[in-house]
């Protein structure tokens, strides 16, 4: 039963990994783009946890430190090069 | 359940690939190639290659896009330069 | 894992597809960078066993029959490599795409015309 | 013990499908962005936190702290710097704003010179 | 219009080179012998938990000494086409923010990267990663425009100090153990499996490669951000 | 000197988090952070910019409470507001003041607020903040200051004097 649910809700944050992509396609601008990268940044952790439950090994967990530490630094990126400051 | 993830990463993978090749925007297109190695980091950790995926994550969503920004900015500067 | 496949092959022929139609250099860059991750995943899901786990050996895998319950460790390593040189070789393609823009103020292929034949 | 960490789970990714549902529903750049950082931060929250009360034998309450810190560091940094550079870029609120203090200011130019 | 139709003919010919591999494509279920050689070498003989790490370190050591040297190259080629010249354009500074929140992640992101290639025997992760990592904190100062005032020669003597003692550390396996075994890392006890100072010599070698990496990108960094 | 000594417990913490209690672990991890507390704490001003009496302790501990309060209430405002057919929105960007003058303490107040209910900083600029509101109830700047600023500044005028 729990097993049931844990999978549901990977597949409600996968659902909205695809509603986040939507927005990149149909951005009209740049800003709107880089919106959605965020969104699907920070659900993707969320399901790099769901994997290492998953699969049952806590090294996995890593990854996650990782991907959460370093992903906000391309949408910093994208923001200075819009705003004109690198 | 892995293969319905990987069937759903894959098709935005796909699009996002066509995206990059088809936007006329530069700035839009490194977005997208930007998504693509997002998700292939989370398809590495599922097909059992964790230092892959470390690596990918490290890489792929940072300093990859990182690096392609750089150039624009030079291109721009240099448009601007006389 | 027969997707992962798939996936790596589509991802590879888009990207050929979009070195050879492509005008822009940096766009000829990305589509590069795209042929550089269908290839890694293709080696990743050629060494994929199903149901194995990662050859991380810790607690929670049975260190008496490791060798039966792991995947192949060496297109790990191999990939792991290849995607470091593969960020030093985009950025040494990028920094002659900046050199060339600096001489002839142009990033279409078109305007490069000395090795034509 | 089990049922408790997989509810707190469905909660968070029930909130991470409405934060993308806001980003893809809301009229502008701006509301997008609130949608966008405030419902997936507590989100993602949940659904670790989810997680890591539902196997807590694993040992990995460590790692989930740091991972949500994490989470709860960078992800206003990035929305804050985002909302300026989208406002110095020109991109308008949408037609429902009622005022733009930042506009009317204008502050923007001023602090250019390096 | 015959471009085109030869792109899509070339495209085509992949396609159908590539559909048998496809189609007869069958999965092992078993490990190789070779690979099996390295996860049972790895676990007896080195005391190492991750196997990829003593595959990268150890038995293919050679081949990672020359992927280091292929990054040196790409970084000489980088630096070489992109000499630094003065430009007098106006850019935006940061917002106070920005600044405030770089200073504090810079910190945590080093913290993490010297976790990430010290425990490289132990979870996924090692020098390529953490090197990654070192660089975007330094990145993240670039982008913030602050002037932490490190200089570069500083970065200079850690690349060549660190290349220089990842050759030493192999000769004295030549000295200390036989013939065959450069890179060897039993010059240094093997410890217990699981711990974090087991495995040899891995993790100081894994360090060293972790600060090389790290000095070398953020050397190609500086070279394509800075002004 | 004793800052710098919390700097490096608050290191120390932290690679404890991530590493694991056993032994070997925890002696690397200290040579790590004292070697980082050297090279760091002296470049990086802010990190010895808040109060370390029990009052402020107090303080940051309340202000932990207040702050998750209002980041959950600030998710159920936006969830509901998503799923509402007509997306009930009326915003607009509001300029309000803040006494605080330590720059830590100035980003947590920023961050803070772009966690909570409806409300995004978009630019600072000295003592004035502008702040993306998602539905606008006051107009002026001291009904928007008294809404918005003043639940987070009078705990962290304790902290960060």
């Amino acid at each position: 039963m729990a097993d049931l649910i844990y999978n549901i809700a990977a597949i409600v944050a996968l659902a909205g990994i695809v509603l986040s992509f939507a927005r990149l396609i149909l951005g009209p601008t740049i800003a709107d783009r880089a919106v959605a990268l965020d969104g699907m940044t920070i659900i993707s952790i969320s399901l790099i946890v769901f994997i290492a439950y998953y699969s049952n090994r806590v090294i996995y967990l890593d990854v996650a430190i990782v991907y959460g530490l370093i992903s906000f630094v391309g949408i910093v990126a994208i923001a200075r090069y819009l705003e004109r400051g690198i | 359940m892995i293969s319905i993830i990987i069937i759903v990463l894959g098709i935005i993978m796909i699009l996002a690939a066509f995206l990059a090749i088809r936007l006329k925007n530069l700035l839009s297109a490194i977005i997208s190639a930007g998504v693509i190695s997002l998700l292939a980091s989370v398809i590495y950790l599922l097909l059992a290659a964790p230092d892959v995926a470390m690596t990918e994550a490290a890489i792929g969503s940072g300093l990859t896009t990182i690096i392609f920004i750089f150039t624009l900015k030079k291109i721009r500067k240099g448009d601007l330069d006389d | 894992m027969i997707f992962s496949l798939i996936l790596g092959f589509l991802l590879l022929i888009i990207g050929i597809y979009g070195m050879l139609t492509q005008k822009n250099l940096i766009k000829i860059v990305i589509g590069f960078s795209i042929v550089d991750t269908g290839t890694h995943i293709i080696i990743v899901s050629i060494g994929y066993l199903r149901g194995k786990t990662a050859p991380i050996i810790d607690s929670s895998v049975d260190i008496k029959n490791a060798v039966n319950a792991v995947v192949d460790p060496i297109p790990s390593a191999l990939v792991l490599t290849a995607i470091v040189i593969g960020l030093a070789v985009t950025a040494l393609m990028l920094s002659f795409i900046i050199k060339l823009y600096q001489k002839n103020r142009s990033l279409s292929v078109d305007d490069y015309q000395e090795l034509k034949w | 013990m089990e049922m408790l960490g997989a509810i707190v789970t469905l909660a968070g990714s029930i909130l991470l499908f409405l934060g993308a549902l806001g980003i893809l529903r809301m009229p502008d750049v701006y509301n997008r962005m609130q949608a966008g950082t405030k419902a997936t931060t507590l989100g993602s929250i949940l659904f670790l936190a989810g997680i890591s009360i539902g196997h807590y034998e694993c040992g990995c309450f460590g790692k989930i702290i740091i991972i949500i810190l994490f989470v709860i560091f960078t992800n206003p940094i990035s929305s804050n710097t985002l909302a300026r550079a989208a406002h110095f870029a020109g991109i308008g609120l949408t037609k429902r704003s009622v005022k733009d203090d930042l506009k009317d200011d204008d502050i923007e130019n001023r602090g250019e010179e390096k | 219009m015959i471009k085109r139709i030869f792109i899509l003919l070339a495209l085509l010919g992949l396609v159908l080179m590539f559909l048998p591999f496809l189609k007869d494509f069958d999965f092992h279920q078993e490990l190789g012998d070779l690979s099996s050689q390295y996860v049972e070498g790895s676990i007896n003989d080195l005391n190492s938990q991750n196997v990829v790490t003593s595959v990268i370190v150890t038995y293919r050591g050679l081949d990672t000494l020359g992927e280091v040297t292929v990054l040196f190259l790409a970084t000489a080629g980088v630096g070489f086409l992109l000499r630094k010249k003065k430009t007098s354009l106006r850019s935006r500074r940061s917002s106070e923010l920005l600044q405030t929140g770089s200073q504090f992640l810079f910190v945590l992101i080093i913290l993490t990267g010297v976790y990430i290639f010290t425990h490289g025997h132990l979870t996924p992760g090692g020098g390529f990663q953490g090197g990654v990592l070192i660089t975007t904190a330094f990145l993240l100062l670039i982008l913030a425009d602050i002037n932490l005032k490190f200089n570069h020669s500083i970065l200079l003597f850690v690349e060549s100090f660190s290349g220089v003692f990842y050759v030493i550390i192999g000769l004295f396996g030549i000295l200390l153990i036989g013939m065959n075994s450069f890179l060897d890392p039993a010059i240094l006890p093997l410890g217990n499996f699981g711990k974090l100072l087991s495995a040899g010599a891995i993790p100081l070698i894994y360090s060293i490669i972790g600060l090389k990496v790290g000095s070398e990108l953020t050397t190609i960094i500086d070279k394509m951000g800075g002004e | 000197m004793k800052k710098g000594f919390l700097f490096f417990i608050s290191l120390l913490i932290v690679w404890i988090l991530l590493a694991g209690t056993s032994q070997q672990e925890i002696i690397i991890g200290a040579i790590v952070s004292l070697l980082l507390t050297i090279i760091f704490f002296s470049k990086a001003t802010i990190f010895s910019e808040f109060n370390l009496n029990p009052k402020a302790i107090f303080y940051f501990l309340i202000y932990i409470f207040v702050f998750s309060w209002e980041l959950i209430k600030s998710n159920l405002d936006v969830a509901f507001r998503v799923i509402h057919p007509t997306i009930p929105i009326n915003p607009g960007i509001v300029k309000v003041k803040t006494k605080l003058k330590s720059k830590l303490g100035r980003t947590i107040l920023a961050n803070s607020i772009t966690l909570t209910p409806g409300t995004l900083t978009v630019e600072t600029n000295g003592e004035d903040y502008y702040i993306h509101w998602i539905d606008v109830t006051s107009e002026d700047i001291e009904g928007a200051t008294k809404q918005i600023v003043s639940k987070f500044e009078k705990y962290l005028e304790v902290i960060f004097g």
